[in-house]
């Protein structure tokens, strides 16, 4: 008997179940702090958790809405100033996995979250790059999560915000002192990683019950896929429950500070 | 040494129209009482600088304070967008707002190496990114050791610094605990700076290597109980994540906005 | 993560002959335990590295262990000269000892540049000394911003990094806390690193942004009580100001010196 | 009656009236040392104490022997790192006044505690430069403080650690960023400024019962003399009973810890 879960879920698992026990990952907020949460609540209990806010090793009960919620802070093992997180742990080399969410990514795993359009007269303005730009660059390895669609697969990003490749994906060819960049990319229907000659990222898993039509339609460019398309893993009981009185903590958390 | 005056006379006194302004605070301490007042004070054509602009930068600029932002992340974090910052940037409302964008690591190292009296930051940054086609201050330097390329931003050494803090003791030394963010560097970088703290009192009780600003090394202190709300102050008081989730819903509408900033920062701030 | 070992063990395992090697400490927490134990292993051409090297050094270069020193101030602080030193490099005994020589704010920035994994430091340093004349890894750049001449120094990043610190948890993340000094920087920008702590504790009882270094950015921990005798541990035990006094005339003389050595290195410390 | 006082006091005492209550001091171990708690205890309780090992704003009750003692962590109001300290305390401009001693001093006041003789073939090696090279140019100002005698005031120092005002007297001319340089020097026989022209020090005061031909005798060049030569107030009843007490509480704290 299979269980029932979203493709959000699905997402979320595939994306947790990437991060191992010894890794020590600068996270994200939104997709990623979630999946990488999971991962600590499931199979890697002692998976290392940063925060751009300055939190060390962080084990916060429910999702913090922002980088910076108090629950990071008081559940890490210290609190680091900024410029310190940014200049020692991160630039240092400390950092063996920077996870990512993004607005737009294209083939060569360029993100932008800077804006649509020209970048002084913009249709849609973003947030901006954050940390981002320097965890792609400096953490060992990148891991995007990113909902899968038209909107968001483009073949060429408005503007590189954060190199994955570049736009000939050679953008880290020969760079010194330079990860190796995102290696793999976890949607809501597949998994995705970088061809290792071309850096084009291809499909090398499906979620199941995904067809490879499904995943054309929401690519913004003529998507390839692994010679042997694996199938991920289904969630099993114990994640989805796990996945799901996380969420549940957080939102009653996050309500209960209604004024 | 810090001189205590009342947040409206900190105000006056030490922010000036066209100034260069940084209000920092990483999701922490976010000097919201402060940003009210000056809104309230009517400031002009203020460059903002902050790594991480949100609701109060969101409001300053709505109510016509600013001309230029100096950023690195401008979103309502967990929430989305802030939308009096969009609508200035993409329909000049109610003005146009020029912006000069760095990344994360650029303005935190700038922000150090302004503390640190340095002209300039270095760091290994802006790789592969569209951003130095863009931000113009952003150079590259070759180092004479290794012959690495190595991005260069200039320092921030803003005219004031706003800051909040857990409190004061009443030489006026200030303790800053929890996510501390750049508040530090932010201060020491700046020609001025006015910092507002939930209470005043006798011993800080800092532990040995706490972050504790020097009275001597703050132009203002203004106490400012809840200064920081809706974000929050460890050990005082939490983040209202609530209330920026609505604020989505007040930022999108301009007469939304209007009418909040009239009710809570005109008038009803104006008496506290 | 960290790993826990005895210090012969952690010296054995990660100290080499021809390493560079920071043991540091400014006054406070000096590893003179783990020092021993490297002049017991008879560890040799090690390029010893520190802002201040003292007695600990001072007996490491008697003993024969160094090649080099690279370094800002070398004393006995508050007492005089380092004997052993002077006579290293005024009569090379009992071989030459190179030196390279910085100030204390070039250093302390040379380290901080390490731990941020940057190749040069970059301050407003060195105007009208003569150090530059001596020390040729000192260079000059120019500020691409303001045109301002500034020194440049290459980042330290020593093979290895030994501190002392008052405590660990057991899964080894380690406290310090008082004069923190260069340490944590001189841990982060090492390839390896061993620190020596006074205890392994169940909570490390550290306040919210205290110094604490994560188990998995230390290689070795070896549990080391009295490890920074006669210097000091906060909290722990005081520094001996009288011994540092006696160290004068044991260190003048090069038969005091092996005696004390012998009797108190070799022999004592061997069984602790 | 006049007050019994040896010229080692005088000293300490003259070097302890330079500093002022509003003063942001960073100290020197030894004689500058004694010198700032002394005003801390008498003239100036509010004067702000700042030593290398990172304790700021500290109040030991007796001087320490080494820049980081306890007792000068445990009576200041924070703490910080070396780094720090050099990068946002000194360089960043927070230091009124530097004040330092030295083992060598010249007639344009550079400082000489590197060595005596040649670099690579040193007569006397002494410790080397410390702090002192960039607390001469990054503090506002410097005060010095030295025992007077031909060994120690020399014509041209054999190398300068530390900028005074250079060999001819030019050396801070047209720097930018940097502070006004020493200012005054307190010895045990006078005090001495730099000319306001020419930068080479002046006697501007003898000590009580001080001539000018035991300065000449003392002083390594040709030494010369403000026009209006004033006498130093002699030491207060006050001062030298702090004075004393500070020593004896620290001698016998110094000799407490023998084992």
């Amino acid at each position: 008997m299979s269980l029932e879960y979203t493709s959000a879920e699905m997402m979320s698992i595939t994306a947790a179940r990437a991060l191992t026990n010894d890794m020590t990952c600068f996270v994200g907020i939104g997709l990623p702090s979630e999946a990488a949460n999971l991962a600590r609540l499931t199979h890697a209990p002692d998976v290392t958790l940063i925060y751009e806010s300055g939190t060390l090793q962080t084990r916060p009960d429910v999702l913090p809405l922002s980088i910076g919620d108090g629950e990071l802070c008081a559940s890490a093992l210290t609190t680091v100033a900024v410029p310190e997180m940014f200049r020692y742990w991160l630039q240092g080399g400390h950092i063996s996995v920077g996870f990512l969410g993004t607005a737009q990514i294209d083939r060569y795993a360029n993100l932008n979250t800077t804006l649509i359009g020209d970048y002084r007269q913009p249709k849609v303005r973003l947030p901006g790059g954050g940390g981002a730009p320097e965890i792609a660059t400096n953490a060992k390895e990148v891991f995007i999560t990113v909902t899968h669609s038209r909107r968001t697969f483009v073949k060429e990003v408005d503007f590189i915000t954060t190199v994955g490749f570049g736009r000939d994906g050679k953008a880290r060819d020969n760079v010194p002192n330079i990860g190796r960049g995102p290696t793999v990319v976890i949607t809501d229907l597949c998994v995705l990683k970088p061809d290792p000659a071309t850096k084009e990222l291809t499909v090398t898993a499906l979620h199941p019950g995904v067809t490879r039509e499904q995943v054309i339609e929401a690519t913004g460019w003529e998507i390839r896929f692994a010679e042997t398309l694996d199938t991920t893993p289904a969630p099993t009981e114990q994640e989805l429950t796990v996945l799901r009185e996380l969420k549940e903590r957080t939102a009653a958390h996050h309500a209960g500070q209604a004024q | 040494m810090a001189e205590f005056l009342s947040l409206k006379e900190a105000v006056a006194r030490h922010i000036h129209d066209g100034d260069t302004l940084a209000m920092e605070g990483f999701t922490h301490l976010i000097p919201f009482a402060a940003g009210h007042e000056i809104i309230r004070q009517g400031k002009r054509d203020l460059t903002l600088i902050r790594m991480t602009p949100d609701l109060v930068y969101d409001q300053l600029i709505g109510a016509g304070c600013a001309k230029k932002l100096i950023f690195s992340w401008g979103g309502n974090p967990g929430v989305g967008s802030l939308h009096r910052l969009r609508d200035a940037v993409e329909k000049s409302w109610p003005q146009p707002l020029e912006i000069l964008e760095h990344s994360h690591a650029a303005m935190a190292c700038a922000f150090e190496a302004g503390a640190a009296g340095l002209p300039l930051a270095v760091l290994r940054g802006y790789i592969g990114s569209d951003l130095p086609k863009v931000n113009d201050q952003i150079r590259f330097i070759e180092c004479p050791f290794t012959g690495e390329r190595l991005a260069a931003v200039p320092s921030i050494r803003p005219d004031v610094t706003v800051v909040h803090a857990q409190r004061a003791d009443r030489q006026g030394n200030v303790l800053v605990e929890g996510i501390v963010g750049v508040q530090k560097e932010a201060v020491l970088a700046a020609k001025r700076s006015i910092v507002t703290v939930e209470e005043v009192v006798d011993d800080l009780g800092a532990s040995v290597n706490a972050c504790v600003l020097p009275s001597w090394a703050i132009t203002a202190i203004a106490v400012s109980p809840r200064g920081a709300a809706p974000s929050y102050a460890l050990g005082y008081y939490e983040r209202d994540n609530a209330f920026y989730k609505r604020w989505d819903a007040i930022a999108r509408d301009r007469d939304a906005f209007q009418s909040w900033l009239q009710e809570n920062v005109f008038e009803e701030g104006a008496v506290s």
